[in-house]
């Protein structure tokens, strides 16, 4: 026991190891690559001594290159963390972080702002499609928590979620049939996600969103711990399973929120990522998925993003298109591979 | 009391199914719920341990009402195991056990060395401790089973309630859980609430027993008082087959009702396996002389057409000896379980040699003395001799005819 | 020739100067045959004069005059306007809200013109029972064949305004001579066309040396740059400026989605930005509103000099007046002064 | 016994023959209503006595409201049965007709024609769309079945689906990148579903197929009846489980594939018209179910037509929309009564 | 042979975790496997249906091999009940029941007349009947596991494969589930293959035995001859606690283990209830004098401290009754358990003279003479007498100390 114990530390050890020096790459790679070229020297100044000030290079690196790379790492993480949470809670590997609705109703409010709202109000402030975003999730997830008290049955809640989704998609649908094609095309684009034109005001809302949320996780991880051995079993520990599962269903759609707000809905990476992260660790202990999971969240996010704009430069891909074209397949290998 | 209900009613989605319940156990000591299927005894369970809502009523633990307890401070009174199968994705068994820890443990649900220490303890308690590191879903039956019982010890409760906890043990486990809980109970003062099917065991076990029926508590005590073959019979409205609540055995229904073919020459533990061999080919026979505090007359009792007793500790009288000639005079075939033949008065050695003196052909299984005498086949066990063709009866087409009737009755 | 009745004789072609996407071939007797380039076909009689017989069967058949047209493209809508064929319109496939040129939403207010639903799910039930002679549809039909099957079904005639195929933006405005035979008014779009090869001509074509890049930013932060091969690049160096970024998918048209590093590198240096809002109600006046977008901005040349300019909302339905718009253009990347900061088809952010 | 048996056929009776009401209602209104207004005996001699031949009234009814309302009866029924099917094997009550992927592949293609090749293509032949539909449909059917060959855990299963889902939108979003704004839209308006321009030899191919494949299904309600008590028990009835989770995928892509080419995708009616079916029969037995489904499924859609042609006429509505905001609710509200 | 395996591997993933099995069962007659936990059972069940896939080897009925026949051809042959759960949702238990009828019916799975008959039929034999229209999820443990034997009855198999069928049964349900089969083997000659924990069941009800423990089969044989205690022991390696193959019992393990602190006059059954509530105590105990064929005796050999017995059908020896005076001088309580005392030179009778006389306290459940004599004290019922303050011994903290220490080492 002591034995495989240590082989189980060193593997946890290695994998986190491993991941870490994953995010290095990526984040190395992304701030190397893009289509204005700097030597590493160059980049190495800006970024330490804050050399050239105000230049092309410098603007660059500080204004597109850093605030984007952290978005997607940050951003990646939280998705892929409330992935894992949703689909702890529902025990279904497809209840992604959009299951409750949250994706629907965010984009139902920025439809609303995009094509009703834009109509009256001439000006805008900025981060007003941000604010829809946010303000979509939460209300979507309102409305799931107002069930949650209800619907005791977890399946029926996944329905009940779907289903809000449903109504969301249904007013965001009603809304484009009254839109123009350049409305429509805005409004899509929007749904396809990325993490483009981030600023570091943006980066500083979104830190404190979701690293509270995954401090409060965190918190979380001993009832989750628990939950996984059934709610009947979880309610004999002592576990007050009417808040637990609100306190899931709010963070998790905090998380989510928060992502869509920033950068759209995102395919894929909060259903595989989970995924993938139990695989690596070949557990499901909380305390150590939960952070897994966000370090694998920030790495595939910011490899995926680092390729979605380099690709086909300077066309950008939308993020959805690369996450799930690289991850998914990938996610169907080691599906196939376990089996054997 | 120490656990205590109150005009309890439980049942489903808001109808009781059973009110009134009124019972109660001091500290320290085992409750079992006995019932038939489906007479409500892990409705009652989960309604204690509040996974059910009950209907109405109050539970007390120490004087206090259940309800007022937060769910930490219940989950540190009370553990459980259920019949719920959990299937926890890529849980090793240390794992499923260390969430009974628990409500012990810090925030981050960091184990200390001690809560270790007795997962590691539960876990040898019920000899899952090799498992340790094994897959909760990639088990068999039973040693999921007993993961879930080290779950629940290592909670270190001071009430324990299990529904049915010795479903899928094997013999030695089922032996080994029961001594757990009787020492968890002795030696650490915990209560133990649990539902048994093995009647036998509850009553080696509790210390009280309640009786559920028809969604009533039909009896309520110690089990020595309570519990009786005809309690049992009446509990569980058994009809065919027996039980018997000294040995804590089940017979299974006699098959063959008719006049007995056989006679067989039981005593002293003999007899029984002949016995249980026949009735499982559908033979009837008669069986004698016993004493009345023979082990085989208890198993004679529920299978022979006819048994032929003399009261224990004297000799058999003349009356008992007659019955017996007449029986062995009415069979085909006797058989010699091979009993004691020692004795002066043995009327059993004499019946014997009438036998052989009547040419009656006899199986015996008696190993010393093989003088081989005209009727008497040896056989070396009884799988053989049960075998042999002295027992194809003729008849037996008769017979399978009236059993397929009762049969089709049946079914 | 005018005798000529019920027979096809051939006479001549019509000139086209710029338009790459029909021809029309003139017969006797009045008779004109409209060929698209999507291989569609039309011919016209002439009012008063009876259908030839024995035609090809993918010859669409249309009777002057017509005076009961069901308009589903705004471009063709603009063209139609300027020359005078707004009468014959009498359904259209967009809301009154949704329309910019004056001239149609006041027909619709005034009832002359009614909504139809939209032109990929139209309420083929009021078309049935108003039975227009023609439909003229967008490029869009072309992704819902659906909707052209009913129409064949139905026995509705549809013609689809490819204008915005051309690369030449006087040969979306010659278009108008299209619309001018279908309507005859040929002599007006005739006229209309000269007015704006005129007013093309008349622009110093001599290369102002200013660069001009116009694009838009979605809400999610990408840029949609206009293609160098794009009509309105052509604009802008008809306009005598240089069109940004120099060879950029120059045999392109539409726009290219950037990121927005390469968009920063590539517009930091542009003397002129256009901004072309895809939301027709979202309109930009101010600069700050701009910058507020993405701070990134405030660092390009032109943001810094002001020389940012907006289209306005009609900018998407207008066609009949390129030519108008190139000489706005013109002025905005000449200007020196304030006076003009407020032009018909573009206007300057604050 | 024989008596509550009584009594739950008269249940099967009594909602059957309230079903056959609902859609006898739905379809006199339907074709009761619209822009051009007749009279019931009007519209009862086009239909039975074939009067006024080519005039508008009887072309209004034979050539548009009649294939319409056909369509949307049809289709939606076959919607249902698809959704039905892959929830019953799954055992998944979010796992819609949409869940394999094959909505994802259907867009993947659409989105191909739309935007790639008719920029090579000029001139394009009729039904393309619907071919490029039901073409990209199969593809995905294909793969899910490849992979069900492999994968025998039905919830991995589920997860191949939803990745094979996931990289059609991944490869669609990437035509969308590279496409122009009104390509955007007529996608996204494709995408939306409509019954609108359905001809009567549209009806023709559908009802073929969707016929067939409901025949087939039914053929099926034996073996799926026992499929619910475990694949473990399945097997030992003699089902050839690899045989029959062939069949099933099959016949529910087939399903969903015809709905989605001549109609586009149409939100929520598989999910949640299975469900209400099953409440409104109270049993699961396929025999029962299924042609429940079918004609619940159909009454559905043809009043959910109904509404979204004529409410906003002549604007109409997208199906989704309505189909999603009036049936989720009363889903839920369904889920919130059962529990009391 | 009928069924019969040829060097059949079972395991998981490809893995063999049972290699060579040769085993064989004739038609008609009931294989039971035996087994601790994890042992294999439930594999070799499960490779056998072709649940699981087989590693190696071949599985022949009939002499032809499984791997050839159809799925309806096997579903015709061969029903099982697993001991997966299952939920179908809204599916009443006459459904449930009728999917056995699956490979009979049409395409459409109509049921005809004799189906509904036969699944009438099924369920009134496991007596499920009346739970017919019930939600088969709204079931107890117990009901639900007879509504899947339903179901695989009503399969009219030639093979019926079952997976430890008794767990949840209450004791009636398991009796008649046995009787059931057992009259399916004799009658219909249907091949009955099943897992059991109950090792007196399974000796009493098939006619095969396999024991398999530490993957690999262990024997294989006809219970009467296979099965004795020596060889459950073994099988189970049981260490504390005893099985009694004869009674078909389990006793708890001995919990006093020090010298003997009560003399308990058993016999004729008498003796075990006391033996039994002493023990569940932890209170030693020593008891004589006992025939060797006395029920008693095989419940004292298991928990007793010291057991004076003598042969069978003899007076009690001097010397035998010698030991019992000792053993009776050395205790210092005294059971009088109600034995029989007649008969003329009973030397139970000479002992309980002896012990009050030499003014032992004598707690005696005896009914009919009381004459109340200084030292004895009468009890109605086992439960007040385990209760006396005579048993309350002040030594039990040494004793619980002494427990407590074997406790911790255990848990
Ligand atoms: N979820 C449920 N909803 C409604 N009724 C139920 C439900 N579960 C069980 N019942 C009914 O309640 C009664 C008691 O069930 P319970 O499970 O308490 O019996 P039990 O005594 O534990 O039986 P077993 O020995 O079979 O486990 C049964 O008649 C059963 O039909
Ligand atoms: N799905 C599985 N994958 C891998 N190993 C398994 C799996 N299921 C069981 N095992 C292992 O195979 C062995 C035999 O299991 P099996 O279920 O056959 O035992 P069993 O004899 O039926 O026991 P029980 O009496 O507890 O039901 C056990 O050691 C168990 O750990
Ligand atoms: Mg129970
Ligand atoms: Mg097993």
């Amino acid at each position: 026991m002591k034995k495989s114990n240590l082989g189980k530390i060193a593997r946890y050890q290695l994998v986190c190891i491993f991941l870490l020096i994953g995010l290095v790459a990526a984040v190395v790679f992304s701030i190397n690559s893009g289509t204005v070229h700097m030597s590493v020297k160059d980049i190495f100044d800006i970024i330490v001594l804050r050399a050239n000030e105000g230049s092309v290079e410098s603007n660059v690196i500080w204004k597109i290159r850093l605030p984007r790379l952290l978005a997607a790492a940050i951003l990646g993480g939280g998705l892929s963390v409330a992935g894992y949470l949703l689909q702890t809670f529902f025990r279904n590997p497809i209840a992604g972080p959009y299951v409750l609705g949250i994706s629907s109703g965010s984009k139902m409010f920025v439809g609303f702002t995009m094509i009703v709202l834009m109509h009256y109000v001439k000006t805008i402030p900025a981060g007003i499609i941000v604010l829809a975003a946010f303000v979509g999730a939460l209300v979507s997830m309102a409305f799931v928590m107002a069930a949650a008290r209800k619907v005791t049955d977890m399946s029926m809640l996944l329905v009940v979620g779907v289903m809000i989704g449903y109504i969301c998609s249904a007013i965001t649908d009603f809304f484009i049939n009254f839109a123009q094609e350049n409305e429509i095309a805005n409004l899509t684009n929007w749904s396809l996600g990325s993490f483009s034109g981030i600023g570091w005001s943006d980066i500083r809302v979104m830190s404190i969103v979701i690293f509270s949320s995954l401090f409060a996780v965190m918190m979380l991880s001993k009832p989750i711990g628990a939950y996984q051995l059934g709610e009947g079993y979880a309610k004999s520990m002592g576990i007050n399973i009417k808040l637990f599962r609100l306190l899931l269903v709010l963070f998790s759609s905090l998380l989510a929120a928060t992502v869509t707000a920033f950068a759209g809905p995102i395919a894929f990476v909060g259903i595989a990522v989970p995924q993938i992260a139990k695989m690596l660790m070949n557990t499901s202990k909380p305390i150590i998925i939960i952070p897994t999971t966000f370090l694998t969240g920030a790495v595939f996010c910011t490899f995926s993003d680092l390729l979605a704009r380099t690709m086909f430069a300077p066309t950008e891909l939308t993020i959805s298109t690369v996450t799930a074209f690289f991850g998914a397949p990938f996610v169907i290998w080691l599906l196939l591979k376990k089996k054997k | 009391m120490y656990f205590k209900t109150e005009d309890l009613a439980v049942g489903y989605s808001g109808k009781a199914l059973i009110e009134n319940i009124n019972i109660g156990v001091e500290k320290g000591k085992i409750l079992c719920l006995l019932g038939p299927n489906g007479s409500g005894k892990s409705t009652i369970l989960k309604s204690i341990t509040r996974h059910l809502n009950k209907i109405a009523g109050t539970v007390f633990i120490d004087q206090e009402d259940m309800s007022h307890f937060s769910s930490v401070e219940t989950a540190k009174k009370l553990s459980v195991v259920l019949t719920d199968k959990v299937a926890p994705e890529l849980m090793t068994c240390g794992e499923v056990v260390a969430t009974g820890r628990y409500p012990y443990t810090n925030h981050f649900g960091k184990l200390t060395e001690q809560d270790n220490r007795i997962v590691a303890e539960s876990m040898e308690a019920v000899k899952v401790l090799d498992l340790m590191e094994q897959e909760f879903i990639r088990l068999s039956d039973g040693q999921k089973q007993r993961v879930l019982l080290a779950r629940a010890i290592c909670q270190r409760p001071e009430i324990i309630v299990l529904d049915e906890p010795t479903s899928y043990l094997d013999i030695r486990h089922k032996i080994e859980l029961l001594g757990i809980l009787r020492n968890m109970a002795v030696e650490q003062n915990v209560t133990v609430i649990l539902s048994l099917h093995e009647v036998d065991l509850a009553a080696k076990l509790a210390d009280q027993i309640i009786l559920v029926k028809d969604n009533h508590v039909y009896g309520y005590g110690c089990p020595e008082d309570i519990l009786d073959d005809e309690v049992i019979k009446d509990l569980y409205g058994i009809e065919h087959g027996s039980f018997n609540m000294l040995l804590g055995s089940v017979e299974l229904p006699k098959t063959g009702d008719m006049e007995p073919q056989v006679f067989v020459f039981g005593g002293d533990g003999y007899g029984t396996l002949c016995y249980r061999a026949l009735n499982k080919r559908g033979i009837s026979f008669a069986t004698g002389v016993l004493y009345h505090n023979d082990v085989d007359y208890q198993v004679a009792k529920s299978l022979a057409s006819q048994t032929i007793v003399e009261k224990s500790f004297r000799p058999v009288s003349e009356f008992v000896y007659e019955q017996a000639r007449k029986a062995l005079q009415k069979c085909e075939v006797v058989i010699d379980s091979g009993f004691d033949l020692e004795g002066e008065n043995n009327r059993n050695r004499m019946l014997l040699e009438m036998a052989r003196h009547a040419n009656k052909p006899i199986l015996s299984l008696r190993k010393e003395t093989k003088h081989e005498t005209g009727s008497v086949e040896y056989f070396n066990d009884i799988g053989a001799l049960i075998n042999s063709d002295r027992l194809k009866f003729g008849s037996a087409n008769g017979h399978k005819r009236k059993q397929r009737r009762s049969l089709a009755a049946s079914i | 020739s005018d005798k000529v009745d019920g027979k096809l004789e051939f006479d001549s072609s019509m000139q086209l100067e710029y338009a790459q996407n029909f021809t029309v071939d003139n017969y006797k007797g009045g008779y004109k045959i409209i060929a698209l380039k999507d291989g569609t076909r039309y011919l016209t009689v002439p009012e008063g004069k009876s259908v030839p017989k024995d035609l090809d069967a993918d010859l669409v058949v249309l009777q002057l005059p017509l005076t009961n047209v069901c308009l589903g493209s705004t471009t063709a809508a603009s063209l139609m306007t300027d020359i005078g064929a707004l009468d014959a319109v009498t359904l259209t496939t967009q809301k009154r809200e949704s329309w910019y040129i004056d001239k149609v939403g006041a027909a619709m207010d005034a009832g002359k013109i009614t909504y139809v639903g939209d032109y990929d799910t139209p309420d083929y039930e009021m078309l049935t029972a108003k039975q227009p002679q023609l439909l003229i549809y967008s490029g869009m039909l072309d992704s819902h064949p659906e909707v052209a099957d009913k129409f064949k079904e139905l026995g509705l005639n549809c013609l689809v305004d490819r204008s915005s195929d051309e690369s030449h933006p006087l040969g979306r405005v010659e278009w108008a001579k299209l619309f001018g035979i279908l309507f005859d008014k040929e002599d007006e779009a005739q006229k209309l066309f000269d007015e704006q090869k005129k007013v093309v001509d008349s622009i110093d074509a001599k290369s102002t040396g200013k660069t001009v890049l116009a694009f838009y930013r979605t809400s999610n932060g990408s840029c949609y740059v206009r293609n160098g091969g794009d009509y309105f690049a052509k604009m802008i160096e008809l306009a005598g400026g240089v069109y940004y970024p120099a060879n950029f998918n120059a045999d392109k048209s539409g726009t290219t989605k950037m990121d927005a590093e390469t968009f920063y590198q590539t517009a930091i240096d542009a003397d002129y930005i256009i901004y072309i809002d895809f939301s027709s109600s979202e309109q930009l006046t101010q600069l700050s509103e701009l910058v507020a977008k993405d701070p990134l901005f405030a660092d390009l040349k032109a943001v810094k000099n002001g020389n940012v300019w907006s289209t306005q909302q009609s900018f998407w339905q207008i066609t009949s007046t390129l030519g108008n718009m190139i000489s706005d253009i013109n002025t905005a990347i000449t200007a020196t002064d304030h006076a003009h900061d407020d032009l018909t088809y573009l206007y300057r952010l604050k």
